[in-house]
């Protein structure tokens, strides 16, 4: 059985108790919303896209502190970075939760940095969800601001 | 109370099991329950002697089983003091029970305006299938408030009922514990000339129940909470209203005849039994109607009693202000389930602490959202006590709180 | 084939109880079949180490058991070969799940004057649940009349389908033992752009089932016909399909919100879910699929097909025009189910007879009313064979048969 | 075990291989219809009542040995029976199907004759349905008659 340490790694208790871009953005920056329905998390993510990159990014929202960490990190890791790029990332993250969408291996070169802290959570298969929430609800907002 | 309750322990094989060599402390039975050897061996025996086809072939081992089946539906009647066995449908669980009553006598009976009464602590169970409905033929939903402390607000219930079609409500909240007073509710519901529905899920398997003292119209309950196995369910209902309504389901077993042109209807139960039945699960749920009773529903409900004002008074005075327990800290109108918020540590973090020790507690809105927005939380940790639940189990609890608290609050 | 059939008896334990010192002749299988001791210790040993509600609370227990739950629905996924596993949806037997389809997508697709294409072949699950919404809404049931021999007679199909919106029909006929031309007919209604919902119920557990192959839109089946336990069926649907179509019960799990004004739906297969699963079931599903797996569904198929050459021509060798075996005697359309009149007796006092030799078939209409008018019979015996039976069984079946007319012709 | 010859007496078969009463009367006659949805025997009662008499009664349908023996025998015992009498031994008929209606023990003053062949059903109890398929169906006749 894992220790709760590897699933509550310093730096994401770090992010939980003092979350990175917290807050709302007005339109017409897009909103996306997100919840699991199992825990009752809910997160909120706001998208400001410029040319082609995310010029600014706010997360909204309550839940677990892998939730609401793993949208902290994810917001400090996708803000300035070009809408290519992010849709990787989340490519990547989603492969690295073990989460399997059919393609092939996923592009390596966006470096994953802090977020490699949330590998650990691969080991409690339940707190998965959590983690992918703010990840999937990007993934709508990208949509939505290409729409 | 004579019974020694810690002795049970040994009847339900799961409690001895070990994770990571620590002991489990199952402390969601409300969520569901554990099984008693009484039940498996049932099952088990069933399925390695007498398994057949019930109410269909006459040959010696189909005739033994259907008999099995039916005495399962006999003990349950008698469970519950229902007047006759063909008014007890069994169903696949509380869920279906409950859609069932809508299908039927909702669709029956419900038109564009009509009212239907609920509460604020309702199971998601007895509310989607209410909303399909009224969403469908334009009925108005009504919803009973509840007291800061958790118990139905009953101050305004005359104008909610004036005109109501069904009421339709726990018996024990899921969330909160709190213990309605189905009698009074019933009564209530037929005064103003409302039927009334009683979700019994979290009642009947605490505590006695007898629908003809509630004179209530159905009564929907599970047996996985109440010692017996998954995937059978039970709806009891007043003779003349299940005469009077609709089938639910088609097929086999529930028919009179059937030509190309249409079909009549059998015979009480089996006008709600369509298909082959769950039937290795009835034979369990007998077992298990027949341990409860072994026990005596007063006497669990006593345990149950003593063990609640056991945790709420280790709870509040372990950790005073650092937990907020929902509902009422009168132990004469609540049953052993505990919802609360722990420090500001979110439910699913306090669950995962203590599921390393081996306290398993349910994170999350338990089905019932609409009560989760009223308590101004998305989630929280639920502990919910058995029979075969003790004492100590509430220090493991408590013991395993501080190390989450610990670790949170670094 | 190098399988021994015969040593497979030994895995399901009542095959070796003995009724009045005779042992059991188990012909009933197409109404539910034996279980396993892989599917009974499955079962046992899951209720006694590992059970827990799934899909809700997060501790250790209870994660387990949703991946044994949710194993069991990947297992189940590839014995049919569906492309997802979300897209099979447990239901507590197959009349649900056909009851499920009429009432989602009949109820979402059919209005006045539409148009169902059924069968006179179908078991009255696959029959008054299509009538009870043909009622309510208006709609027109076109049946596909049979040959003389049992076949569906396809001359006509293409203006029956004409116009349709849905084909449902059995993939193989519990009385007849008729087996159709699944993949033919599924091509059938889509050419009329029809959708084709498949009976599996007695297909799945004899033969290969390849839902991609089929082309199927829907098919159901039930556990407790392919050595499962009871209180389980299954629906397979067509991912698009399952998507657009609305709810059907309404509860706890299939939610994604509920508010006090409504809700909103959970993600495939949590939609068609309400409410607590057939857990234990579920579990034992799981192994019956692995145990058929092992053998090899085409095994099994030619195994059933040996036993019914054989016992076609043992009961009209033995009993020249004394019985009458309705349906087809190719053996390359019919599986080894047998209904059949002998001389002049009631099917009820032939299965009379037979049960004092311990010999079990069923007597009656099978639920099937609508052919056995067709067959200008109000009931037939029926003997039906499965893995676990033998040539011998055969013999006892013609020995207690001579026995029966005997009896009734002195 | 019961052996078949408890279920199959001499008199029961005689009956079903020689029916009493079969055939069908026309109205002002009643008619009454049942069956047994489990193994789908049909049974249609015919009755004609003069001045609270059973002046006739004819029988169709089909079905196993017991359930048109029984049908047989039964018209023997009521034809030309007055109404109270035939309701007194339709009451004394079930009790000996061991089926309870909660009143108090029946009036035996109506002697069973040749029903008494039929005693040997209740060691069936699957095929009680059958035997007692004929009496439900005349008591519905009856209700009919008198309505
Ligand atoms: C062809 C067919 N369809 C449907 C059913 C109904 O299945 P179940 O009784 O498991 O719901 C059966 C069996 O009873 C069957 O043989
Ligand atoms: C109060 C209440 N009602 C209804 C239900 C639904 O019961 P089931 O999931 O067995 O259908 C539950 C439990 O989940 C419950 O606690």
């Amino acid at each position: 059985m894992p220790g709760l340490e590897d699933l509550y790694r310093e730096i994401i208790l770090d992010h939980y108790k003092s979350p990175r871009n917290r807050g709302t953005l007005e339109p017409p920056a897009v909103r996306a919303e997100g919840h699991n329905p199992l825990c009752g998390d809910e997160i909120e993510v706001f998208l400001d896209v410029q040319d082609g990159v995310i010029s600014d990014i706010k997360i909204s929202g309550q839940g677990c502190s892998i939730s609401q960490s793993s949208a902290s990190m994810m917001s400090a890791a996708v803000k300035g970075k070009p809408v290519e790029q992010v849709r990787a990332l989340i490519q990547r993250f989603k492969h690295m939760m073990s989460i399997e969408d059919e393609t092939s291996e996923p592009d390596t070169s966006t470096p994953l940095g802090d977020l490699e802290a949330l590998q650990g959570v691969v080991k409690f298969p339940v707190r998965i969800k959590c983690a992918v929430l703010a990840w999937n609800t990007l993934a709508e907002g990208l949509e939505l601001a290409s729409a | 109370m004579t019974l020694n309750f810690s002795s049970l322990r040994a009847d339900f094989p799961v409690l001895a099991e070990h994770i990571n060599g620590k002991p489990l402390v199952y402390l969601d039975s409300a969520n569901s329950s554990q099984k008693p050897n009484a039940v498996i061996d049932a099952m088990t025996s069933f399925l390695q002697h007498s398994y057949a086809p019930t109410n269909r072939s006459a040959y010696t081992l189909a005739a033994h089983a259907t008999d099995l089946y039916e005495g399962a539906r006999s003990k349950v009647a008698s469970f519950i003091n229902a007047p006759h066995a063909h008014e007890v449908v069994f169903t696949k669980n509380a869920t279906e029970a409950l859609n069932l009553v809508v299908r039927t006598w909702g669709s029956a009976n419900l038109s564009a305006g009509d009212v239907i009464v609920l509460t604020h602590m309702e199971h998601h169970a007895n509310i989607v299938p209410w909303q399909m409905l009224a969403a469908e033929r334009g009925c108005e939903i009504r919803w009973v408030p509840l007291t800061s402390d958790g118990l139905l607000d009953l101050s305004n219930i005359d104008v909610l009922l004036s005109g109501a079609s069904v009421f339709s409500f726990t018996a024990m909240s899921n969330v909160l514990g709190t213990i309605n007073p189905v009698k009074e509710l019933c009564a209530l519901a037929h005064k103003h000339g409302a039927i009334a529905v009683v979700d019994g899920c979290q009642s009947v398997p605490h505590m006695m129940t007898d629908v003809q003292d509630f004179d209530a119209d159905f009564l929907a309950f599970s047996s996985h909470k109440m010692v017996g196995p998954s995937g059978i369910g039970i709806l009891w209902g007043r003779e003349s209203l299940l005469e009077e309504i609709p089938p639910f389901l088609g097929g086999g077993n529930m028919i009179a005849d059937v030509k190309l042109d249409g079909f009549t209807c059998a015979e009480l139960p089996g006008k709600f039994e369509a298909g082959t039945q769950p039937i290795t699960e009835a034979v369990g749920l007998g077992a298990a109607v027949d341990y409860l009773s072994a026990i005596g529903m007063n006497n669990i409900r006593e345990h149950e009693r003593d063990l609640a004002q056991y945790a709420l008074h280790a709870l509040t005075s372990r950790f005073g202000r650092d937990i907020v327990i929902h509902g009422s800290n009168d132990i004469n109108q609540r049953g052993a389930t505990f919802s609360f918020a722990f420090k500001d540590v979110h439910p699913h973090d306090v669950s995962q602490v203590l599921d390393q020790h081996n306290v398993c507690v349910r994170a999350g809105h338990h089905c019932a959202k609409p009560l989760m927005r009223l308590l101004g939380a998305n989630a929280t940790v639920r502990a919910s006590f058995y029979l075969y639940n003790t004492t100590s189990e509430v220090d493991a609890l408590c013991d395993a709180l501080e190390d989450a608290g610990d670790f949170f609050t670094l």
